[in-house]
């Protein structure tokens, strides 16, 4: 009964409503073409809204072959994020029965995301029918308005719908490591999918579409380059609120759990790394000097970031480690996201150091003293480093600070005001994707339930949920 | 003096080694082996065709201890390492004529 | 005695007769000089045909940067797509006693295939002066006629060629999952010398080349964008005849033959799949809107086919598996491959659930039912879904269908006859490469023999054909 | 005492005068914008000495959006050589007891020299105010220079800095290689700081600032285009004299000390060769056809290489292995690195044969014959490769050994003349860099010691010096 | 009781099962080990230079059986594992005192 | 025939085997085991905290020898393993009652 109940939910969500549409569309295929065109245009200016350069959209002739190489191989760059980086991160951090858990995940989450980006998500994030909150566009649905002459500014719209694609993929499969090796794989799938619809997508439309975090009462427009809010906050938060949901690990914390595969760990920080270099400078939507500024800080506080950690490990238990070092680089390149397009060489290293140093303390210190079981430290280190991050780019904009003066308008604006509405987004997402998590998850548990048994638990998730090992 | 070999549960050895612990027993050696008998393994799938893995993963203890520890120890295993489920495993006892201490050289008893 | 004899058939296979061309070339080297440019234009022309661009191809003049940024990374992506990550899905799929194996044939392949190409591939291929069938141009061999200047379209001719190249090796090593685990190195090397030589060269020259498949009588165009039939389906019709003819592992299938290491085969599934967009949206050979919508309808494809997997297999078997998830995807990316071009989003999404649902049944339920032993599921998966892909394409193309319009003329073609052109091209590609490979394995046998020695086999060829272990 | 002399040597060498400089120039920021936009054309006409086209530098309108979308792939794909690519690459050929060790020593280099470079760095090697040894420019300082809109050449100097710091990376990285699994993490973190500042810069600074290399007496500039003498044979000798000093790993070679994991070791070659694209055509600064035919050539320069190591190794010892072939690719990378620029097909398949022989050779009997513990072969491959590449630069560069022309006035120049070029410029490299070696070390020795404690090195490094264990 | 240590080549393992499946013994405990002997181990190439790996893969089977089954148990394995190369291995027989099944504390024979 | 279970330090195993092959002994297993005893393992850092490892990496030897041997085979072990510090390890000596050499059924000491 239960099983076949979250199988309805499950597919109505994914195929009733969106399939309805589409068949009204086709019916009306033809009137819309001109519309389309329209529409592809308004797409590119919400891409950009952020980014303070409007473009007349459009017609295929402002296609620019530079910055659509660029953003073709950043779409590649970001995929290879997931798959395979944030994939071996994670698989590496658990213990051998489960990694094949994580990895499937991933992959799943992937593959899904995919689907519900093209079939609703563009719409819902992207649309301008929408309002403060939540967007939409019929015309969108299944991607139906795509043509391969529409532009995005720059770019052909097909890439940046592909690039925001990644983003969409990344964000729910982030959130996976805070309840790693004990929730249920159909409970992952539902709530991943839940979350993207009500968390996602509305906070891309708010920061991104160009509507709530542009029209905040009395405050100017908050800063988020590359998802520091979108992103990071958002899939923190969501991690935080699942991970305590879920409850912990059997044995958690008195038995060690140790990961299983550390050099498996390094290779996908690495990943993650070098694929970030498409997040961030991917960002800008071309190949400019803004996208070559935005990777010198990627590399920068990311470096800073590695650094201080390992030398705070070193100081305070005697020995650097290897998960410490890519830890810590994983939270420089979290931290600098949102000011990647804003921020110069002086601004990166202040972020990369207080983000070094804040999440090391989120991680161990504070996450021991509360007791929770954030497993891969998605909280710890992409909420905490997400809020460190989101805040100080209403600092490092600033030219006093070494900003790039990429942010545009921001000499007119006072520090305080920025960095005040900087905190704004950060709350209205901290709250926004609290809440939409918790009531998704107690929805999911009194439907199929979140965890696994415990006897499936001992045994790892791989052999049972996933009818494998990894290692024969 | 007697080795004891107990098959066990891997997530039992933590419970076992404390058991041992409280009646004095320190020194074991621990390896990871395969079992077979009543309990079954797990399905896998490949390729869509599912197979049994006929093993499950167990741990071997071995502890060579003083013949009058030998009762208090088997006992102390089996108390700490039962489920009452299947698959528990089991001890076995096994006669050692010597024990030598490598670092020192001691014998017998000493040595353990 | 067999032993010196393959040696000097290799040895004239590789050198003798280009060698000896290349004397005479370098003796009249000056005079060529303006017959290369001449030749440098054709060859644009060549690797343009079937994407219906004509450009007037030659002087440096045409070099559009963007373009050749996009084309020098789809180059390293493709490259990557075979190592690691081919490679990797190969080796964790077989006995950790042969993972050495795998990857040193890989490796080697590369290699080999690498020369090839320069020495007398590209002439095979790409050469205007031979038949339809296979193509010839001794200015070609060793790239005699190479210049810094020389372009190809909108990029240098050495882009084209490396891009090519990177092609002319992932096909033969497609090959080797077929026969893993007991073929020795020997006649793997010369069957692949072969093959590539007279199956993948004519193969490319017939459908690339704008030959035999732009020739069809009473048939329009062939649509293979990206390489369903050259690649795909030339590969697993190879995998096939090979598998049959080396015969099955000792033990199969019987004996229980898992994978060594679940989470390689992800890893190298995750770096196909992001190697891929270089591989689809890289047959533009421009950063464009084609080339755009190249990528997203991969991605779709892509993730549907997983996806689908996942789905099939949980009902059928109970579980998803991570081998059965990160095989779907590459089913997905070999069936979307020569419809890249053409397909739009809903096209992607026909594609990529048809591929998912008939490689899960070839490569449990068929395979099983015949008893063939195809190892790593070449036939199954790049043989199977390229037909899908290759028939489908000429659907999907069809405005009606979601097709992008990129196809060009295709309104005017009815989609029966252009379904009839495919399933040509296919049915030819089937025999020519069933052919080749049947003959040159028999001669291959007689001259060195196809299976390492049983004991070999038993204890792994890693520690007997390649002197080391792969874990100590 | 002494841990406390190390600390405050460090802190000095890292912070005090560049901190100091850096007050100084923030309180003439304003007055300096002018002079920094000149600088900056300046940085750019540096950057492109050795290629011997000139550009007018400066403005943001020369920017080509096509040139930067190549640059900041080339940068991520360099990134990706350290890490995880070279990472993998050492880390596989260790013992599993110290496979963390040597991770941790590449992400820790990675972080230290990106911000010795963004600190000082750039100063040193491409500041103008020097002599013709050392660079110096106190703007550059903090690249405190560097503004969004600044270019160098045709992309933003942004680009340029990052690219280049990516070299200053994984030179030092590379010579971990030759004292792995033994030397003391703290010495080794000082040794690499301090030969980047007093071997690494300067070097750049002579061969690509177009300094020294560019002004021997009597000789035609040094062409090294992509790093033969920076990279290669500077960080070969550093590893040769380091491993020297640090001594043989116990047990060596009397005990077998085998890779632990050669599937990684392979990944790594991969991953090497792939990010190589990035190092030989991005070293072009542009997407043109010299950057074409750069991958062309590192391609079948590596292809021949790999099959030259494959054969030979399978002659002298009856079979191939899995580590040769991917030494053999490395050894082909490393010798066509300085002509990747200049060479053509034909001289690439020379390169890649000489140095697939020659190292071979090094790698084995002479290091077997003179008993010196290169333990990963950096000397025996990178800066034996290195000085066979530096020195055929100096003949495969003109066309009559197919050389691609583009280095420009060559025909001009005897290849004597140009040959002799090429080798004092390796003799002043090996010079320079062993010097500067064998003084830090023994100043290091010293203060801390070299080596780790004997117990240390027989339960491994990773359990002592990091904390952890790579598998549990 | 006896305990047997077979020690066998690996591909042997599903035969040996099987035998003693035949003759009713379906539990033991198996494990991976190296085996050196007379039958020497393969040729590992490392830079140029060739050496010999002396130890070969084997595995270890443990089986505690009663007295009256020893008999039947050695030769089954013997019989099983037995290729006639160098290298099949040898069976050793040791006494075991007293067995336990610590699921239900049985003793001794009812134990196995 | 006796049984001897050697717990070594991994790195002695090389002179251990060569101490065995001069007084003429050749055949032996080996497997990796964890040994807990009075020598303490490292200490892990994992987010900060620092966990004691408490297991060591130790090499288990099995070898069986006649029982003239067996008093130099153990003095010969002892000798080869010794470094005089904590947890050089033990020597165990067992009963066998029979061997078998499984290619050709020889039993006993001709077994060995
Ligand atoms: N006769 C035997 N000899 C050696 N080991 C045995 C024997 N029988 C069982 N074992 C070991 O004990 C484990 C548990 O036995 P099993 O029959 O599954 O359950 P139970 O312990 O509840 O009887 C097995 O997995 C195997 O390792
Ligand atoms: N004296 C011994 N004690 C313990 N194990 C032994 C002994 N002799 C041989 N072995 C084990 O038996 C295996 C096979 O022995 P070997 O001498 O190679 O061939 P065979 O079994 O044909 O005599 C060895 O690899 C080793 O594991
Ligand atoms: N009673 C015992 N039974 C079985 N193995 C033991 C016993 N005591 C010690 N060992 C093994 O011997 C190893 C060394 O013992 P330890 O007490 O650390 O030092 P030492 O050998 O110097 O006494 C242990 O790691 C363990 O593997």
């Amino acid at each position: 009964m239960k099983r076949s109940l979250w199988k309805y939910l499950l597919m109505a969500a994914l195929f009733a409503a969106p399939l309805a549409s589409y068949g009204q569309d086709s019916a009306t295929a033809e009137e819309e073409a001109a519309v389309e065109i329209a529409e592809a245009a308004e797409a590119a200016e919400l891409g950009e809204a952020t980014e303070g350069e409007g473009g007349d959209g459009g017609g295929a002739s402002d296609i620019n072959s530079g910055d659509t190489a660029w953003m073709i191989v950043a779409t590649a760059l970001v995929l290879f994020m997931t798959l395979p980086g944030l994939a071996l991160f994670y698989g590496g951090l658990v213990r051998s029965k489960n990694v094949l858990s994580v990895l499937v995940q991933c992959f799943a989450i992937c593959g899904i995301m995919s689907l519900l980006w093209v079939i609703y998500g563009y719409a819902l994030a992207a649309g301008g029918d929408g309002c403060n909150f939540m967007g939409w566009d019929s015309s969108f649905l299944f991607l139906n308005h795509l043509t391969v002459e529409g532009a995005s500014g720059t770019i052909p719209e097909s890439v940046f719908v592909t690039f925001q694609m990644t983003f969409a993929i990344i964000t729910p499969a982030l959130i996976v490591g805070a309840f790693a090796e004990r929730m249920k794989f159909k409970a992952i799938l539902l709530f991943t999918t839940i979350w993207f619809t009500l968390s996602y997508c509305p906070i891309w439309h708010m920061a991104w579409g160009g509507f709530l975090f542009g029209d905040l009462p009395g405050l100017p427009d908050v800063l988020d380059f590359a998802g520091g809010t979108v992103v990071h906050v958002n899939a923190g938060i969501a991690g935080l609120v699942a991970c305590i949901m879920v409850g912990k690990r059997r044995g958690f914390p008195k038995t060690l759990i140790m990961p299983h595969n550390v050099p498996m760990v390094l290779i996908g920080a690495s990943m993650l790394w070098v694929g970030w270099f498409g997040f961030n400078a991917g960002s800008e939507l071309a190949a400019d000097g803004v996208a070559g500024m935005a990777m010198l800080v990627t590399q920068i506080a990311t470096a800073t970031a590695a650094v201080t950690w390992m030398f705070v490990e070193w100081r305070s238990t005697g020995t650097p480690t290897a998960v410490g070092i890519a830890t810590g680089a994983v939270a420089g390149l979290v931290a600098i996201t949102p000011a990647s397009g804003v921020a110069g060489p002086m601004g990166a290293i202040l972020i990369g150091f207080a983000s070094g140093l804040v999440c090391y303390f989120s991680a161990t210190t504070m996450k021991r003293k509360f007791g929770y079981d954030d497993s891969l430290d998605v909280f710890g280190v992409h909420g905490v480093g997400g809020v460190v991050g989101a805040v100080l780019t209403g600092v490092v904009a600033y030219k006093s600070f070494g900003g790039s003066g990429a942010a545009g308008l921001e000499e007119e604006v006072g520090m305080i005001s920025q960095v005040m509405a900087q905190i704004a987004s950060v709350v209205i997402t901290v709250i926004w994707s609290g809440v939409v998590s918790f009531v998704s998850l107690k929805v999911i548990d009194s439907v199929v339930g979140l965890r696994a048994d415990d006897q499936i638990e001992e045994q790892g998730l791989d052999s049972n949920e996933f009818g494998e090992t990894a290692y024969n | 003096m007697k080795k004891l070999e107990a098959i066990i549960k891997p997530f039992k050895l933590e419970e076992v080694k404390e058991a041992l612990g409280e009646i004095g027993i320190e020194g074991m050696t621990v390896s990871e082996v395969k079992g077979f008998g009543r309990q079954k393994g797990h399905t896998e799938i490949y390729r869509g065709s599912e197979y049994t893995v006929d093993f499950l993963p167990k741990i071997k203890i071995e502890v060579v201890v003083a013949d009058d520890q030998s009762g208090a120890a088997v006992e102390a295993i089996a108390k700490a390492a039962k489920t009452g489920k299947i698959g528990d495993g089991k001890v076995f006892v096994i006669p050692v004529e010597e024990s030598i201490r490598i670092r020192t050289d001691e014998k017998g008893d000493e040595a353990l």
